[in-house]
């Protein structure tokens, strides 16, 4: 009985994978012999003769010239007379084909790294089950791994997190002092010299809220007053070194225009009419809408100046300046606001406005406003040019909502208005863009029912 | 739709209680009542409408956007809320 | 280059020494020639059967990494270790079969440490081209081009200091010649009379550029000699030639302790490594060379002698054989270092040291 | 031995260096010092030689080893050829051989021709060949700019060094460590590599007892609050005049000598950010992958959550140290840019 030899593509070389048959030197019904050259092999570097180990006759040729073919795959069988002769390749070494299913029913000796046998012990991955695409059906790690977790890339490419919104800086001992004298990073001045909150600034701040917690139980109303005025004093600290910053590194321009609010106020007035009063609206909403969508279209003042260039900002946070009873002044943000109805934007507002009042408000909102709004139309101003709180580039101030002469199809009457200003970082954009702006948000204003 | 008016002292109380709900430390004694409330309080759009929702849940009266003007001062929006509504 | 295989002596003045306090020899003396050419062939024919079951097992990808392969040069390694006695050192390159089997390292350790397992004989962190064994001082394959040289003259240097007469034996290549650092040690070898014994295997290609192009004067022992230590020509292909000129030196250097050179005139029949093309050499040179095959040499001889027929030559095939596939069986089955030892060994800690012979 | 020196160490004139341990604290100079040692440690075990360029006849191109040929003879001092990679290589072969030799290379800049004995044998062997072999060696360089020698005699590797697993890299900047590493590194059974810096040689101090000193652990040489400035052998001394120079100022800063660079002391540098929650690195080697960049790497990883503001770094400028005095001082590292970086740091 004539046993079978495999002549499989040798591997000649520390870095060679695959080879091409160039040429064969045998056909099939030749002898050949132990050291015989049977073919030449390309290995992208050199055309090398290969010779074979066993003697016998050439049964088949399974492989033509021409193709690229992985170390270990079968090229040609010998049929080698009588028993299989002693330099026959044993088939204990059966693991080197590439053939899957001769490795598995062979000796069952898997060939793989110690390294790759203790992360399969560490997956939970049984190796047998495991398709090897290394040389030779060898099993590599990224096979492993990716049976543990199907689906995932199989290289290890960590996500890459969304870019976080404009981050205040912070040391990372503040970060971790802050945590321990739970003190709000919103209420911590950042330094006047690099513009970051380092252990000083926390410290400050825990001592102005210290002062406020260390009270007597019952504190008599002049005890609180005086604890207030402390935790007045550091937030006054923190609003003076934003603004000195701000009008020292931002080169302002401001511009204004009036925007007819006769259509919005009919409206509101009609929707208003079918709300509770629990969901009744408030021009601000329509105003801050009116906003964001502006924003989305306007991109340039959407985001933060960064190391000296715009870094425009995917989502449109819009920071609210709400004013704190008895002084102070807060402008945190309303996640996403273009995204929201006109309805979800009044309680999100309302939500805002009271966690800011009880001092509850999340890092997050304090620490990612993309474009800041400021109402002081409420307290009956007509026109607001703000400040605009780095390291965002711009600032939209709407004023009171006043009746003035109108000019409508050259007949003169009177209609409901409002100033709407803007402040901008020259830095970063043009009055040009910013007109833009402004006369797209007077636009959107006139159809409130699309807002 | 008759809600039976409210005693003086009732509104009275009625618009102190809503108005410290949205302003707690609020010295209503010593508020004049012909003073404009919004102006004497501070109180912005948002904190209006609070107000408002607060004394129609107190009073169950209906409080619509026109009634606002009856409610500037402190006289006002107890002679509203003491007479027959609607 | 005159290839006359004939030993051209050239040797320096020995300088008068004081004489050293030398133990009796014990060893090296020739055994009977017949029993002893038989061990000689023997030897040779396990390096070579060895060498070219690894060429298989390399195609089959057991064996990974660089390999240079021996076959064509084994009578210098046979000639020289069965000279050399015990407590003598051997400082070998990254073509080290030949030298680690002579020396009497097992083939399952040396194979075992090609298949990258614990019970190779560098605990599978060398290859092929880093053997060692500190039990018979044979200090390793060096894959840096005459990175042994200093080595050797170093472990010299301390049995020249510590009055130990032994000597140390380091094979380099007609490549090595050529570095900088065979010059630097063969100069101090010779001032400090280190008792060093300097194998070069000039197999005419460093790589694959042939000697008369790396070397302005081919006659390497000439140049040697210049040096002041006493140096031989030999013809590597015959093992009962550099057997004798081997144990012509070793008495010298235990005579007067300095250090000797012979170069090894011999010739590799496979290329320079497994994944050379062999491109530079015409087949018309191997056959050549083929045709003063040192296995063949020995066989002719020992047969006009009468001390060798087929069946005795089968017999000794058939035990090489047979050691060889259990070495390679022994060698798959056994297991791999585990992988938490990884750090091990990069530093000695004062009681492993302690454990250490010098 | 062949030729057989005196094997009583006769205590020669120079310098107060006895071999046995001077008893109370006395001045010396880093140079005696290191004499001492290398006299102390040839008369204590036949196996210690010393070999390099000019040690015997000459006395040691830095006058280390001036008078120990005529003690211990030219057999145990002996003068090597201009042959880095023989003579280096060759006290790896000895260690293997049993000898426990001192290879004094003449300064890190020629060290580059023996870079692959060092690396490929002395710290690769015990590895590689499965823990058999073992090479208990001892090199010697001197390191550093400053006199200007200018580019190809001013280098400093340290860092390059180490880097190599299988060596043990030590920088003695005092006076007691100059005295007593030698004795530590020769009794470890590794290869060793004692860096000095070449404008110590001269500097005087106090020689506390001559007893060995460890080579495992960085010493804190002055205790602080607000800073931790780290250094090492030849920069020692400027971190000591900068701390002076900001006490002045109101600002603490603790100095650090690392001593040992490979194992680096994690526990006691990162035990000093813990405490000043700021960290300044000095080293005369370039910036690039300096010895400073892997400190600073290992308190970004290990202390990260107590930096109060970024690590700085004070190194050379990334240029061929020039010649002319002016240039080269602004190469190097000053007092001054450690005052300046100290104070980034605390702004």
């Amino acid at each position: 009985m004539a046993a079978l030899s495999e002549f499989t593509m040798p591997s000649l070389g520390a870095d060679m994978d695959a080879g091409i048959v160039l040429e064969w030197l045998v056909k099939p019904g030749d002898a050949v012999h132990r050291g015989d050259i049977v073919a030449v092999v390309d290995t992208a570097k050199a055309a090398v003769d290969v010779e074979c180990f066993t003697s016998g006759t050439v049964q088949e040729i399974l492989v033509d010239p021409g193709r690229s073919v992985p170390v270990g795959t079968v090229l040609a069988t010998i049929a080698v007379p009588g028993e299989a002769g002693p330099a026959a390749v044993p088939t204990a070494l059966g693991g080197t084909t590439a053939s899957a299913q001769a490795r598995a029913d062979g000796d069952g000796h898997l060939v793989c790294s110690p390294l790759v046998r203790r992360d399969a012990a560490r997956l939970g991955v049984d190796l047998v089950t495991v398709h090897g695409t290394g040389v030779g059906g060898r099993i590599r790690r990224e096979d492993v791994e990716h049976l543990a977790h199907p689906g995932q890339a199989s290289g290890r490419v960590p996500e890459v997190p969304a870019a976080p919104a404009a981050r205040r800086r912070v040391s990372p001992y503040a970060r971790r002092l802050a945590r321990e004298l739970q003190v709000d990073l919103a209420g911590a001045a950042a330094s006047a010299v690099d513009g970051a909150v380092h252990a000083a600034q926390v410290r400050a701040a825990a001592e102005a809220a210290a002062t406020v917690t260390s009270a007597a139980p019952a504190p008599a109303a002049g005890a609180r007053e005086i604890g207030a005025a402390q935790r007045q004093a550091a937030m006054r600290a923190t609003i003076a070194g934003l603004m000195a910053r701000s009008k020292r590194e931002i080169p302002h321009y401001y511009l204004s225009t009036t925007v007819d609010m006769s259509a919005a106020m009919s409206w509101l007035r009609d929707r208003n009419r079918e709300l509770t009063v629990a969901d009744r609206l408030v021009p601000a909403a329509l105003m801050l809408k009116a906003t964001a969508l502006a924003a989305r279209r306007v991109p340039q003042l959407n985001g933060s100046w960064r190391d000296d260039r715009f870094v425009a900002s995917p989502a449109v946070h819009l920071g609210v300046a709400i004013s704190l009873r008895g002084g102070g002044l807060v402008a945190p943000a309303i996640h996403d606001a273009d995204a929201l109805s006109v309805h979800d934007l009044m309680a999100a507002l309302k939500d805002l406005v009271a966690r800011a009042r009880t001092g509850r408000l999340r890092g997050s909102e304090m620490s990612d406003p993309t474009l800041t709004v400021t109402n002081l139309g409420e307290q009956g101003v007509e026109s607001v040019f703000g400040v605009i709180y780095p390291p965002q580039v711009a600032l939209v101030g709407f004023g009171k909502v006043l009746d003035r002469p109108w000019a409508v199809g050259g007949l003169l009457g009177v209609r409901p208005t409002v100033c709407l200003t803007l402040s901008a970082d020259h830095r970063a954009t043009d009055g040009f863009t910013g007109a833009r702006f402004l006369d797209l948000i007077d636009h959107l204003m006139q159809r409130p029912e699309e807002l | 739709m008759t809600t039976q008016s409210l005693t003086r002292e009732a509104a009275h109380a009625a618009v102190a209680d809503a108005l410290r709900r949205v302003v707690p430390d609020a010295d209503l004694e010593s508020c004049p009542p012909d003073v404009n409330l919004r102006e004497e309080f501070e109180l912005d759009s948002l904190d209006w409408v609070e107000f408002v929702e607060n004394l129609a849940k107190r009073t169950g009266r209906r409080i619509d956007e026109d009634d606002y003007a009856s409610l500037e001062t402190l006289q006002d929006s107890v002679d509203f809320l003491s007479r027959p509504g609607r | 280059m005159n290839s006359t295989a004939d030993t051209t002596t050239t040797s320096a003045p020995a300088a008068p020494r004081p004489t050293r306090r030398r133990r009796p020899r014990t060893g090296g003396s020739l055994p009977d020639a017949e029993g002893h050419r038989r061990d000689l062939l023997r030897q040779m024919l396990r390096i070579r059967r060895f060498e070219e079951r690894c060429v298989e097992l390399y195609s089959a990808t057991k064996i990974r990494g660089f390999m240079h392969l021996y076959i064509g040069e084994e009578a210098v390694a046979v000639g020289v270790l069965a000279s050399l006695a015990e407590d003598d050192a051997v400082v070998s390159t990254y073509r080290e079969h030949g030298h680690a089997l002579a020396r009497g390292i097992s083939m399952e350790a040396v194979m075992a440490e090609m298949f990258g397992r614990v019970t190779g004989c560098s605990r599978g962190r060398g290859g092929s081209m880093h053997i060692f064994d500190a039990g018979r001082r044979f200090y390793g394959g060096n894959a840096i081009v005459g990175g042994g040289l200093p080595l050797a003259l170093g472990l010299a240097l301390s049995d020249r200091m510590l009055d130990r007469d032994r000597v140390t034996a380091c094979f380099f290549g007609d490549g090595a010649f050529a570095e900088g650092e065979f010059h630097e040690c063969i100069n101090l070898a010779a001032l400090w009379r280190a008792p060093l014994l300097l194998v070069c295997e000039n197999n005419r290609y460093a790589m694959g550029t042939p000697l008369a192009t790396t070397h302005a004067r081919t006659d390497l022992a000439a140049r040697a000699a210049s040096y002041g230590v006493e140096a031989h020509a030999v013809d590597g292909m015959d093992v009962e030639a550099v057997e004798q000129a081997t144990r012509e030196a070793l008495a010298a250097i235990h005579a007067d302790g300095a250090p000797r050179f012979l170069e090894m005139l011999t010739y590799r029949f496979r290329a320079h490594s497994m994944y050379d093309p062999d491109r530079y050499r015409d087949k018309a040179e191997i056959q050549r060379w083929r045709r003063r095959d040192p296995l063949s040499l020995l066989d002719k001889r020992m047969r006009d002698g009468g001390e060798l027929d087929d069946a005795g030559l089968a017999a000794l095939q058939e035990a090489v054989d047979r050691e060889i596939a259990e070495a390679v069986d022994a060698a798959d089955a056994a297991p791999y270092e585990p992988v938490e030892d990884l750090a091990r060994y990069v530093l000695a800690t004062p009681d492993e040291a302690r454990g250490l012979t010098s | 031995m062949t030729t057989t020196a005196t094997s009583t160490a006769t205590a020669t004139g120079s310098g107060t260096g006895t071999g046995s341990p001077a008893a109370t604290p006395t001045t010396t100079t880093y140079r005696e010092a290191m004499r001492a040692a290398l006299r102390e440690a040839l008369a204590g075990d036949d196996r210690v030689f010393l070999v390099g360029e000019d040690v015997g006849r000459y006395g040691g191109s830095f006058g280390v080893s001036l008078g120990l040929l005529e003690e211990f003879g030219p057999e145990r001092i002996r003068d090597a050829p201009l042959s880095e990679s023989a003579f280096v290589g060759a006290g790896i072969g000895a260690a293997l051989g049993g000898m426990r030799p001192i290879v004094e290379i003449m300064t890190v800049n020629f060290s580059l021709l023996a870079l692959d004995q060092i690396l490929d044998n002395a710290a690769t062997l015990r590895h590689m060949s499965g823990g058999q072999l073992c090479v208990p060696l001892v090199i010697r360089m001197t390191t550093g700019a400053g006199r200007q020698l200018a580019a190809q005699h001013s280098h400093s590797f340290e860092g390059w060094y180490a880097s190599i697993p299988g060596l043990r890299v030590v920088a003695p900047a005092t006076i007691d460590d100059a005295r007593g590493m030698l004795a530590s590194a020769l009794a470890d059974p590794n290869p060793v590599v004692i860096f000095e810096h070449g404008s110590l040689y001269n500097s005087t101090g106090t020689l506390t007892d001559g007893l060995p000193r460890d080579i495992d652990t960085a010493a804190v040489r002055r205790p602080g609050t607000d800073v931790s400035v780290f250094a090492y052998g030849g920069s020692l001394g400027k971190a000591l005049a900068a701390a002076e120079e900001l006490a002045g100022a109101g600002l603490d800063a603790e100095v650090v000598d690392l001593r040992t660079l490979r194992p680096l002391d994690d526990a006691t540098i990162m035990a000093s950010v813990r405490r000043t929650h700021r960290a300044v690195v000095i080293d005369e080697a370039w910036r690039t992958g300096s010895l400073a960049a892997e400190v600073s790497a290992r308190i970004t990883e290990q202390a990260f959550y107590d930096l109060d503001a970024p690590v700085e770094r004070v190194c050379s400028d990334e240029v061929p140290i020039p010649y002319a005095k002016h240039l080269e001082d602004a190469a190097l590292p000053q007092v001054a840019d450690v005052v300046a970086a100290v104070r980034r740091t605390v702004a």
